[in-house]
């Protein structure tokens, strides 16, 4: 496949709030090649935010320690100072987070916000430079440039949702995060967001991760998939893969299939999976699925599965191993 | 200011439990059991009439010795037992007149904002005419008005609190008046009384109590300047503020006149401060979390 | 915006009037006599009426407030008891001290408290947050004429830095602007300080720093302008707390302020001097209460968002 | 290291005490002759003088003393020791109905006009006004020549002269009267070594010399006099150590003990006044009071020894009657003694239980102490005492008015003018009524009686005696209970010499002090 963008080692978050210890995410492999989208999907509190901060490097500084490697472009993110880290963000990687409605300065012009991310990143190139940059980018993103001197308060969620979009996308990074871009919005505007994000990732051919628990719009948007459970990569592969029902799955994975309403088929009731995820200060032993998994087993009680490679896609699962050598 | 709307009876065990493990609340708060134990037991530890008030022309201006441990003052009086007995007032000005202005204040906002309307607007505006004159203006009024002494003290810290506490306990009160609960309890009928008293009163309990710890300490303060500038208590009733004020004079020479009501007005308003901060933070955890 | 200035600017006189009606009524129930203090050595009964129906004491109390507030509007605050020349240049001169003493501290108490409370934001648990949080502490459990004598003692009398009394050079300012000013402080350092630390955690903050914004930029531009809101509002309330304690200050550094002159007042029970003074300060701070509202809607986005009509791109298009 | 800067300190002290004493030495005779130009003092005096003009009020003596004379004055502040002022010299007609007085001719008022016989006769025209009581027995005052005055009686004047000398008798310019009214500052226009310069209500007000004024006794020496409005006595005491002011009366023994610990200070001792403490046998919230015995009762409950040891340090005498010690109608009955036994069988005897009586007392911010020490040793027999503190002006208010039980006033009854005391202690309707009987109660009519006949007095000592017999009178029904004859004292920065403290009024003489170079 494409040049290798980013590689992520043995990650381990923990953050320690009052003495207690919570282990966010535990030894997550996942790679990302240039102009390649990466679906990661889990329900909240799987690790999924955190794993996005940590590549960005913008995990609170006291209360979280880390262990592992983030290689972007063969720099360890996590070890790299802050500096180089304020070179990196912006230009190379950028986010969007999750709720619009409080990610934008509320005392800040639209422009201005958009304008700081451009001036930073071409401190050489004068105020024209930017102001045209700002225009330019918020046409790409459907917002008339007259606005820009308006202040947040005055555009829609949608809007702002784009307002994010065009200040991630300024000055064209290699790599883009996308935490729930689309969860705070309804439906219809979902569509258009996505669909211009789409186009605008063909057209810079920026590589993207996108963070979501809509398994729908991963579906369509993504090459390859990561499902995350209580801070560990239980499966992942290309999408042809995962949403191939034939092959074998990790339970949480079908489980998760079970519980989207197929509209081809009659179904009438959705079969959700009983129980909660566990509390990441208190993991359970083993396997972290066992006490929701029905397949489970004594060794899933003691054991952590071993990540097997299972025609060409990877799966954490003792089941899916036994079944695969028998 | 999200409300907890959790049972209340675990709300409290859960912020006591905070509390119990922050060192610094503990110390405010032993310190503060010491004040009041003063203050309820001052009889005991020095009869009012025969220590407290009698004067004695030998004993006069004494540096602190075994006999009196603070010292006497310049009508021989043991400073201990005056302290001990000031106590008693500095709680009283302290706590009497912030209960009172903050219930004052309590009924006034609840019957506000759960009538709303004419009502409000009218609570309001008179809130907002009293808000407009400093609070220790709105005392200076009402002492030469009453006169000095201790009632009249009292009577002009509680107005001089009133407008603030109502109007904040109000914006605290029509936050909880938009929850679903209220218009629940409404249309089933409940009465006024009952909706203001079993729904809306205890939802803004843990604003009240940080409200209460934070206005003592001011009207402790407020109360000995008041003294100190003649207009509070009448001598020969034991009060720091009078105290510190009649013991300037002598400061050149004997400073522990000054120096022991100084430090007991201080460490009250002190322990009172830290106790009132680390209950805010109890109470909202959040704040207290690292950036 | 220009409407509710005026509206504002409207409301203010109707709430002086009723803030004076309540010092009115407070004052007037007092049991002293003062047309007796007025009269001579030896005084007949014919006298004290002639006296007590000249300064109109024989009418009723609502009478006597309109009457006086007829005349509070040409600047006729009436004749005091005491001096029995008009209360006006008894107090006229003093409002300018009153007001720059009350003033002054409250910028100094602004200015430094904000200084002190980002530091303190900013270096959470760091020891400059601790020494800063103990010593705020400490200054608002002292009584602040305590802290005025003892730096009368201290600074004025033994170190004879500066003058002990008056006004006239810079150096009689110092030692009352800083008596004035400690407590003050130390209650602005502590809301700056939680104001800060609210912004700090705000989303947009994560946002500013994914940009690849400088620690510093984020603080100082983004998180500082979003804190200084809720401190524009605070500048009132201080600014009420200051005109109380200026008081006393003014009466132990024997400042010729409205302070020294409400104090002797209430002693001699001469109400108009009372009334004039306690007004005066209401009206000092009702202003400055209208300032400080204005430039909160100057300063807010969000609000002058909402009373400015569309505004006109002035963008080329 | 310490003993040698000890050391050094006494050489140092023994060589400034030579220089001060060849200074003295040289500076007693080194009083400067006339004017010493340029030469300022900052006193504060502890009154803020609103009403300038010399008779509007009672507790203007200070003020009056610098910028107005009077016709006569006291020697050494004795009420008998009359000697002239503005009056040359007088003769009194035979049968002492009329008196003749020659004015000094060279007395001037600072407007420039001349202090004729006619400006005396249309000055007194206004303090009339003021004081009805000491012009009830004049019938006349005719301006008999530019420098003579004749006043004719209708009742035998006595003490005419003494009453001529107080200080609200002095003489203020009739024309500024006429032009300014007499409630300004531009009417107070005297003839006296200095002039009001400028004056800022509650903060100061600047006398400055007369340079020509007529008498070389009172020729003034400092040029400018700044009194000053701080009413902190503790500012007022650290301003005089610092030298920002150059007189304070300090308040109490106290203030005096810390003023001494300085040597950039040096205080005297002026002459004693008398602090009286009265019950108010007419007071409607203690009824008790009334009964005589009840009042014994009272003044046997007070150990004037003790509260002499709390306030004064053992410095004050016990007063026995509201005369100054020595004063000539002072008397001792033997009345007033501490015997707390008879004082408790007396309240049983009149049915009354110590607990059930509630004295209210009047004070000013300067007799605090001395109240509190007094309801001190009341409340140690279970009497309940609360203190009203007020400002002068409202005690005086409240005492005219009778609503007090037990009240400290001794200003009334200086060595100067005991009739001045009596006035105010009798008359009904005075501003400072002191003496309060049921006029039913025939102690108060006996007091009375004694009063009116002693205004018939032909002469001084006749007058004297009378009013002797009214104050053992007043003793023996217990509306006087006892009381102090206190030390005042005056603090001076060491720059002023040559001040003294006036007898009977007690207040700092600057018109004979100078600054020493």
């Amino acid at each position: 496949m494409g040049e290798k963008l980013l590689e992520i080692k043995d990650l381990s978050v923990r953050y320690t709030t009052d003495g207690v210890i919570a282990h966010a995410v535990n030894h997550v492999n996942l790679e990302l090649d240039k102009g390649e989208i990466l679906g990661i999907v889990g329900e909240t509190g799987a690790g999924k935010t955190t794993t996005a901060l940590g590549i960005l490097n913008l995990l609170p500084r006291y209360t979280a320690q880390t262990d592992g490697e983030i290689l972007f472009n063969g720099v360890n993110v996590l070890r790299a100072s802050e500096k180089e880290m304020q070179k990196i963000r912006g230009e190379h990687i950028s986010m969007i987070f999750q709720d619009p409605m409080t990610s934008l300065n509320p005392v800040y012009t639209v422009g201005d916000q958009i304008g700081r991310v451009v001036k930073i990143h071409n401190k050489e190139k004068g105020k024209e430079f930017v102001e045209q940059r700002v225009d330019e980018i918020l046409n790409l993103v459907g917002i008339p440039a007259e606005r820009k001197v308006e202040y947040p308060f005055n555009f829609s969620g949608g809007m702002k949702q784009r307002i994010m979009i065009a200040i991630a996308l300024a000055c064209n990074p290699e790599l883009l995060i996308a935490d729930e871009p689309t969860t705070a919005l309804d439906v219809t505007i979902q569509a258009q967001v996505i669909s211009m994000m789409r186009s605008l990732q063909r057209e810079l051919g920026t590589a993207v991760i996108l963070i979501t628990h809509d398994l729908g719009l991963v579906a369509n948007f993504c090459d390859k998939v990561a499902v995350m459970y209580s801070g560990e990569i239980i499966e992942s592969g290309a999408i042809e893969q995962i949403f191939d029902s034939t092959n074998p799955h990790h339970p949480y994975v079908v489980g998760l299939f079970g519980s989207i309403p197929k509209i081809t088929r009659k179904t009438k009731r959705l079969t959700p999976i009983e129980g909660l995820m566990p509390n990441p200060a208190s993991l359970p032993e083993g396997c972290k699925f066992h006490p929701r998994c029905p397949y489970c087993m004594d060794i899933c009680k003691t054991e952590e599965p071993e990540a097997v490679i299972v025609n060409d896609h990877l799966i954490k699962c003792h089941r899916c191993v036994r079944k695969e050598e028998a | 200011m999200n409300v907890q709307t959790m049972k209340k009876r675990g709300q409290f065990a859960e912020v006591w439990g905070r509390l119990r493990k922050n060192k610094l609340a503990m110390i405010s708060l032993s310190v503060l059991l010491l004040i009041c134990m003063a203050a309820i037991f001052a009889d005991l530890i020095a009869n009012y009439n025969n220590i407290v008030i009698k004067q004695n022309g030998a004993e006069r201006l004494m540096a602190p010795c075994a006999q009196h441990w603070f010292g006497t003052d310049e009508f021989g009086r043991d400073i201990f037992a005056r302290i001990i007995h000031g106590a008693r007032m500095a709680l009283l000005m302290g706590f009497g007149a912030t209960i009172i202005s903050v219930a004052a204040g309590l009924i006034l906002a609840c019957v506000a904002s759960y009538f709303g309307g004419v009502v409000d607007m009218v609570i309001m505006r008179v809130m907002d005419v009293l808000n407009s004159v400093p609070a220790l203006v709105i005392s200076l009024a009402i002492c030469s008005g009453l006169g000095a002494g201790t009632w009249q003290l009292i009577v002009a810290l509680s107005v001089a609190g009133i407008p603030i506490h109502t109007r904040m306990i109000r914006s605290n009160a029509l936050g909880v008046m938009g929850n679903e609960y209220i218009e629940a309890a409404k249309s089933q009928g409940a009465s006024t009384a009952s909706v203001i008293f079993s729904h809306m009163v205890p939802n803004i309990a843990s604003i009240i109590i940080i409200q209460i710890t934070s206005t003592v300490a001011t009207n402790i303060l407020m109360g000995a300047t008041l003294s100190f500038i003649g207009l509070g208590v009448k001598p020969p009733r034991p009060e720091w503020g009078l105290m510190l004020s009649s013991g300037t004079d002598y400061m050149l020479k004997n400073p522990h006149m000054v120096i022991f009501p100084g430090i007991a007005i201080i460490l009250t308003a002190l322990s009172v401060n830290t106790f009132g901060d680390c209950l805010r933070d109890a109470f909202d955890p959040k704040l207290k979390g690292k950036a | 915006m220009a409407k509710y200035i005026i509206k504002r600017i409207i409301l203010m006189p109707v709430t002086l009037l009723l803030a004076a009606l309540f010092i009115f009524m407070m004052v007037s129930i007092s049991k002293t006599d003062p047309v007796l203090n007025m009269l001579p050595q030896e005084y007949t009964q014919e006298q004290y009426d002639a006296l007590e129906h000249e300064l109109g004491l024989d009418q009723p109390m609502l009478v006597q407030y309109v009457k006086w507030i007829g005349h509070a509007f040409t600047g006729d605050f009436g004749t005091s008891y005491s001096t029995r020349n008009s209360v006006w240049n008894e107090i006229g001169f003093r409002i300018p001290t009153s007001a720059v003493l009350s003033l002054v501290t409250t910028v100094l108490i602004v200015i430094i408290g904000t200084v002190l409370g980002i530091l303190c934001a900013v270096h959470q648990y760091s020891w400059i947050d601790n020494v800063i949080n103990v010593f705020s502490k400490m200054l608002s459990a002292i009584p602040n004429f305590w802290i005025a004598m003892i730096f009368m003692l201290v600074f004025a009398m033994k170190m004879r830095v500066f003058p002990m009394f008056g006004t006239g050079t810079v150096l009689h300012w110092v030692l009352p602007v800083i008596t004035l000013a400690l407590p003050g402080l130390a209650g602005h350092v502590r809301i700056t300080r939680s104001s800060m630390l609210d912004c700090i955690r705000q989303d947009y903050i994560r946002t500013a720093r994914s940009k690849g914004e400088k620690e510093s930029v984020v603080i100082y531009r983004e998180a500082l302008k979003n804190a200084m809101m809720p401190l524009i509002t605070m500048t009132g309330n201080r600014f009420a707390m200051t005109i109380g304690s200026a008081v006393v200050v003014e009466r132990v550094f024997a400042l010729p302020g409205l302070g020294t002159k409400v104090l002797d007042a209430i002693n001699a029970m001469d109400v108009p001097v009372i009334l004039a003074c306690t007004t005066v300060l209401c009206a000092i701070y009702i202003v400055v209460m209208l300032i400080v509202d204005l430039a909160y809607m100057f300063v807010d986005p969000r609000v002058k968002g909402r009373f400015v009509k569309a505004k006109k791109n002035k963008v080329a298009a | 290291m310490k003993s040698l800067q000890k050391l050094i300190v006494i050489i140092l002290t023994v060589a400034m005490l030579i220089v001060c004493l060849a200074g003295t030495a040289l500076a007693v005779e080194g009083e400067p002759e006339g004017l010493q130009e340029g030469t300022l003092i900052r006193v504060v005096t502890g009154d803020d003088y609103v009403t300038p003009v010399a008779f509007m009020s009672s507790s203007n003596n200070w003020l009056n003393f610098h910028i107005y004379d009077t016709l006569f004055t006291y020697v050494d502040g004795d009420w008998n020791n009359i000697r002239g002022a503005l009056a040359r010299d007088w003769a009194w007609a035979e049968d002492g109905m009329s008196i003749v007085l020659n004015l000094v001719e060279n007395a001037t008022f600072v407007s420039g006009r001349p202090v004729t016989a006619d400006a005396v006769k249309r000055c007194f025209e206004y303090t009339a006004q003021y004081y009805p009581s000491y012009f009830d027995k004049i019938e006349s005052i005719e301006a008999t020549g530019d420098y003579e005055l004749t006043i004719t009686f209708n009742a035998p004047y006595a003490d005419f002269t003494s009453k001529f000398a107080i200080s609200f008798m002095s003489i203020v310019d009739p024309d500024a009267l006429d032009e300014f009214g007499d409630n300004s500052l531009e009417g107070a226009v005297g003839s006296g070594p200095y002039y009001i310069a400028d004056y800022v209500s509650g903060e100061k007000m600047v006398l400055k010399a007369n340079t020509n004024y007529w008498d070389p006794e009172k020729y003034p020496h400092i040029e400018t006099i700044e009194v000053l409005a701080i009413n902190d006595d503790n500012t007022a005491m650290m301003s005089l150590i610092t030298g920002d002011i150059d007189y304070y009366e300090p308040a109490n023994l106290d203030q005096v003990d810390n003023l001494e610990m300085y040597d950039e200070v040096y205080v005297i001792d002026g002459p004693k006044s008398n602090y009286c403490v009265w019950l108010n046998g007419t007071s409607a919230t203690c009824p008790a009071l009334a009964d005589q015995r009840v009042r014994e009762a009272i003044s046997h409950l007070i150990n004037w020894d003790e509260v002499n040891l709390i306030v004064y340090g053992g410095d004050a005498e016990t007063l026995t009657s509201p005369w100054h010690k020595g004063c000539t109608v002072d008397v001792d009955e033997g009345t007033i003694y501490y015997d707390p036994d008879k004082a408790l069988a007396l309240l049983e005897e009149a049915g009354v239980k110590p607990e059930d009586i509630t004295l209210n007392t009047i004070t000013a911010p300067s007799t605090v102490k001395f109240d509190t020490a007094v309801a001190g040793q009341l409340t140690t027999y279970g009497i309940n005492v609360n203190i009203n503190e007020y400002d002068i002006g409202g005690a005086m208010a409240n005492g005219a008015q009778g609503n007090w039980d037990i009240w400290e006033n001794g200003a009334a009854f200086t060595q100067a003018a005991p009739s001045f005391g009596f006035g105010t202690m009798i008359a009904q309707s005075g501003a400072m009524r002191t003496f309060m009987l049921d006029p039913e109660d025939p102690a108060a009519i006996k007091v009375q009686e004694l009063y009116e006949q002693a205004n018939q007095a032909i002469t001084i000592d006749e007058m004297n005696e009378y009013y002797k017999q009214c104050t053992s009178e007043i003793v023996k029904a217990y509306a006087f209970i006892g009381g102090l004859f206190k030390p005042n004292w005056g603090a001076f920065t060491n720059r002023l010499q040559g001040t003294y403290i006036e007898n009977g009024y007690r207040y700092a003489i600057f018109f004979d002090a100078y600054i020493a170079e």
